[in-house]
């Protein structure tokens, strides 16, 4: 693995600055949720920033993304604007779907966020498709379809890894092992490694450390490559862990404690962050701007979408089909 | 008994109903047997608890937690049932029986006839939905008309912690499979608790209230928004009948139908979409079977034709509310 | 134009003209792609030969064969049209969009919804199914029922090959997901062939014969049945009005409401099992908006309430016969 | 593979005499078909004898077996009376369904045929449910679930397998690849061989000759002792040939000639016979006298069915439920 592909300086800082979105974006969701600003269930993906992050710095705006309920920080690392993000989650007019899909259904084409799923394992069948446009036009586009740990048991995964190997479909399975499937640990749910399982349909698997950007950055360059050329797609197991309960108010009683406070303490935003500085990559003061900033962003997002109007109750006709019901 | 407690009959919500009607089956009955997903105790007896302590009771051999696999988790259910057990399983949302369709439909809801009666499937699938939650588009759906539109499975949904123990109950002993559908917002309304081996019997409707004006057809979380419209048409000097289905799948014709009878009119309500939704049937029905006797055209009233929308003004205006209701038997008198 | 060919006008059957409506869109426009099991020519153009030739026209790329795997089917149909492709997908037959529940409901008919018409889901799927042929209970029920309880996605039902050219052209057309339903046993019939580009918009119902005394409303293969049922009427002096219904979802209540005005008596016949069936909600329509200006209750005629069964004798009895569409008509000029 | 286990001569000799009722049946219900005394879907399992005669030598009346529409030759290695087939595919009162299920719903609770599906891959699921039931009760019963080549890339499949790796449940799912799902070939739905998907499950999987009665049985005999044992599931592909169309009246011009001439030259019947009475297991006499009283039982139960009645249609009220309905 020693020749594999390294992000250069601008690259890891950039990588840094999407993971620092996400976790900025992520405490700012659980407070206003707290503090009872919004109601809206919230699938935190604390702890996953890596993954995201330094996959998506290898695609463009016009690569696709399929993603699921715990998926803002794939959006917001695939380029999701925050202020149409925070207006759909309070469920405003000004909200990317007008508020009418929510935080499990954002979708935002301008920056290739095709769909977001709450049916376990659905994003794979869907992302094929896209794939498949992108193969019949010969437009060189990449689609990433994400899924958790529990959603590799479910029959969907199956049936897409094969169609995808059988057509070499230009798309990658990125598994975001984050040891837990709502409240059972994956080792309850499986026999054998996510990765391990491309060998079912001859395709390339490789299990990964997700909270290591360099690990994450040259795993994901080489299925892009790989898509790209056309060689078909590539399944991708990064490893993580879920800092929160499932969803927001879940206790996580159920979550090892040793576990859990080991995975906290090696937290990948302040490790990588300290690691950039180290390496004379980038500054403390260069990094606390951009930190700066993205609060600033965040602050805007969220006044914005909080003083947004509301939907009139004319939108459940709407959108329904084409033509506005009667 | 203390005259503590006889002046306050015991309480209990329709997730504590439900978690002890499983309980005093699997122990009155050793074939009682449950899996879906999260459902043991290491994984805290379900998302929201309905089936907590009873892994830690039965062990883990009886009460399973399962991959997220909803097509292997009801085959299990029907495999198990084909050879003398009787599973208790459960999808934990309505919209994910998306996924398990077949195994519903083509063999649990199938095997008894098409084996011309030597096999049979005495399964109950437990399953939850409901707006209210904000959950949006794919946790919400009330699907009940497809699973009434099919031959040889019930489908039954409760309003009440008595009516889900008692249904929970006879929906085990029934010796055919049977849908319990759960409603997540109504799960920690207390309410007069049941009484141990309480039955319900499949197909029986309630009449909640009786009245002479117009009669009042729903179930699930409709009763909870039915109840107060009952109360504000009263007031209105306008009489109401609520009759609470419990069973959608076979349903009470005769209840209904005496109401009916009596009223002249009648409403069903449902948070089911309304077009090709159960109130249709029903209101086919009544039509048929009073023709020329009723005074007002049968109203429907269901939730409306879109997907549930997240934002909370369109989820409320989504499914019939009180104020619909009352505006609806209203109009209904004004014929 | 020679006087042979003017004197007869051409034939087809529902199966050419389908296969000619697929062809005539996809040479119309290169965004247009099929897939499905055994659907491509090494594979013979699908298990009847609906979509034979297609493949060597128009290339392996554009008409896939697909494992069996219908949740990637529907997926893959779904992705390719949120990029501006325009899918025609085929479920072999009925029964086995119970596998693909999930991406048909959860996904294509929501998709615009919960996007706020961000994205959007112009595919057909194709499937089919109808007794007749012995196949037994997994094998020809008539779904159509559920499909139209979903909001966003239409269903589309043709009887002839000019309806199955118009309307498979106007799926295709359309904007939205559209369920196009085919018939086992009618697929080879011949009739009047569809002209080029010929439409029939979705939505609109077909008065195949006009009359005074009842409205008989079917689809599908019921037609079959229904046709000579009128002319057996006819002859005993009852003049029946037929509507081919066409689209199940939307339907056109416009027609059927100045039909049903008119002749003040309606039944309403399909394959599907009568409970909580397409009828329902055609019936609970008809009594809301006649009230009070029917001569007799709205008849329903549907299948029998089981699964469909495999002898020849049971399974001839389940679905609705000629005689008993005579009968019906009958029994409500009686009333 | 040398110290494994080998059918004695006398249960060789039943393998044969399965696999000759089994061809006997098959060619007899094409004449009856072909003569339009009998209509009905059949898909012949012609070409496929060794897999159940081979592998059921090993089961017991009481061990379980799930199978599909292509599965007389299954249901006859069970035990399934004929006659109770044959009135059954007739329609008729007399059997074993009353008629009402049909060639693809046959089931005979009595030798363990509990369900016989239409639906590509649901034999799988409901065969764990009725292993788990053995794994309850503790019975070492063992449960086998038959399927195509072509289920084999179905979600259900997927599903299946992780359960009964997971639960270690005595489950067999035997795959019988005859190279086509009715008019696509295996190898162009899957990149690999479906004995290796074993393998994404933690579970042995293992490619056998399916024709060779001795490759079968082996294999078949290891994979019940595991079960048996409590060892959990095993995966078995059997590769054999479909040597008529996918259902009667197919004409199988897809299929390539040469590939099934060649198959049909080696019909593992006529092959294992001659193999039975070069080794001096059986004479001549005695299989001949076997397939006299074979033929004998077939007529027997073609007129048994062809002259039972046809049931009445009070019949579609009974056995939708329990209670019959009004
Ligand atoms: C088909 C289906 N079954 C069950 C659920 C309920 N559910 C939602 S999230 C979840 C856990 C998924 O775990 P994983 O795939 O590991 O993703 P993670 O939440 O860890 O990101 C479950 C069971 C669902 N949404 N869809
Ligand atoms: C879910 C589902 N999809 C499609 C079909 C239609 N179909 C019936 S048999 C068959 C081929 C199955 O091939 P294989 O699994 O190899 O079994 P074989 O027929 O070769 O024994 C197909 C596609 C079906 N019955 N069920
Ligand atoms: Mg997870
Ligand atoms: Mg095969």
């Amino acid at each position: 693995m020693s020749n594999r592909a390294q992000p250069d300086a601008a690259t890891q800082v950039e990588i840094y600055r999407r993971m620092a979105l996400i976790k900025a974006n992520d405490e700012r969701s659980r407070k206003v949720i707290m503090n009872g600003r919004l109601v809206m269930p919230y699938y935190s993906p604390r702890g996953q920033e890596v993954i995201p992050s330094a996959t998506f710095v290898n695609l463009n705006d016009d690569d696709y993304l399929c993603t699921i309920y715990r998926g803002t920080h794939d959006m917001l690392a695939k380029g999701f604007p925050l202020k149409d993000m925070w207006a759909e989650v309070a469920g405003r007019t000004t909200g990317t779907c007008k508020g009418k899909g929510g935080p499990m259904h954002l979708t935002y084409p301008g920056k290739g966020v095709m769909v977001t799923t709450g049916i376990v394992g659905s994003s794979m069948p869907i992302a094929n498709g896209i794939a498949w446009g992108s193969q019949l036009r010969g437009d060189g586009r990449v689609t990433v379809a994400t899924f958790g740990d529990g959603a590799s048991n479910i029959g969907a995964f199956h049936e897409s890894l094969n169609l995808a190997a059988v057509w070499k479909l230009p798309v990658i399975f990125l598994c975001q092992n984050n040891e837990w499937g709502e409240h059972t640990a994956y080792d309850k749910t499986s026999n054998v490694r996510v990765a391990d399982r491309a060998a079912a349909y001859g395709m390339p698997g490789e299990r990964v450390d997700g909270n290591d950007p360099f690990a994450m950055y040259a795993a994901a360059h080489e299925a892009v490559r790989r898509a790209r050329a056309g060689e078909g797609p590539t399944l991708i197991e990064a490893m993580t862990y879920r800092f929160h309960g499932h969803v927001f108010g879940d206790q996580d009683a159920y979550m090892d404690k040793a576990r859990k406070a080991e995975a906290v303490a090696n937290d990948p935003v302040p490790r990588f962050r300290a690691r950039l500085i180290a390496e004379g990559t980038a500054t403390e003061e260069q990094l606390a701007a951009m930190e700066a900033e993205i609060e600033a962003q965040i602050d805007e997002a969220v006044e914005f979408a909080l003083n947004s109007p509301f939907p009139g109750v004319e939108e459940l006709k709407r959108d329904v089909f084409a033509e506005e019901l009667a | 008994m203390s005259t503590e407690t006889m002046a306050k009959p015991a309480k209990a919500n329709i997730l504590q109903a439900i978690n002890a009607a499983i309980a005093d089956a699997m122990e009155a009955d050793e074939t009682v047997i449950a899996l879906g997903e999260d459902l043991a105790d290491p994984e805290e007896g379900g998302v929201c608890g309905v089936t907590k302590g009873l892994s830690s009771r039965f062990g883990e051999h009886r009460v399973r937690s399962t991959p997220i696999s909803e097509q292997a988790i009801i085959g299990a259910a029907i495999g198990a049932s084909l050879v003398g057990f009787k599973p208790v399983a459960e999808i934990m949302l309505m919209n994910f029986t998306t996924v398990a369709m077949d195994m519903i439909v083509n063999h649990a809801a199938k095997l008894r006839f098409m084996s011309g009666g030597q096999t049979h499937v005495p399964i109950v699938i437990r399953t939850m939905t409901g707006t209210g939650f904000a959950s949006g588009g794919q946790h919400c759906d009330y699907l009940e008309a497809w699973f009434a539109h099919t031959a040889g499975i019930k489908v039954v949904a409760p309003s009440s912690p008595k009516d889900a123990y008692g249904l929970m109950r006879s929906a085990i002993d029934d010796p055919d499979p049977v849908l319990f559908i759960e409603n997540l917002p109504t799960y920690w309304t207390p309410a007069e608790a049941p009484e141990k081996d309480y039955r319900v019997p499949i197909g029986k409707a309630n009449v909640l209230c009786e009245g002479s004006d117009v009669t009042i057809i729903a179930y699930a979380r409709m009763i909870q928004e039915a109840t107060p419209a009952v109360a504000q048409l009263a007031e209105a000097g306008i009489s109401a009948e609520l009759i609470d289905l419990r069973s959608i799948a076979p349903w009470d014709r005769e209840t209904v139908l005496a109401s009916v009878g009596k009223t002249g009119r009648a409403m069903i309500v449902h948070e089911a979409v309304t077009p090709f939704g159960a109130g249709a049937e029903i209101a086919a029905v009544l039509n048929e079977e009073l023709f020329g006797r009723l005074k007002a055209p049968v109203r429907r009233l269901g939730g409306a034709f879109c997907p549930v929308p997240f934002s909370k003004p369109l989820e409320t205006a989504f499914a019939p509310q009180t104020a619909d209701i009352v505006g609806a038997a209203k109009a209904l008198m004004a014929r």
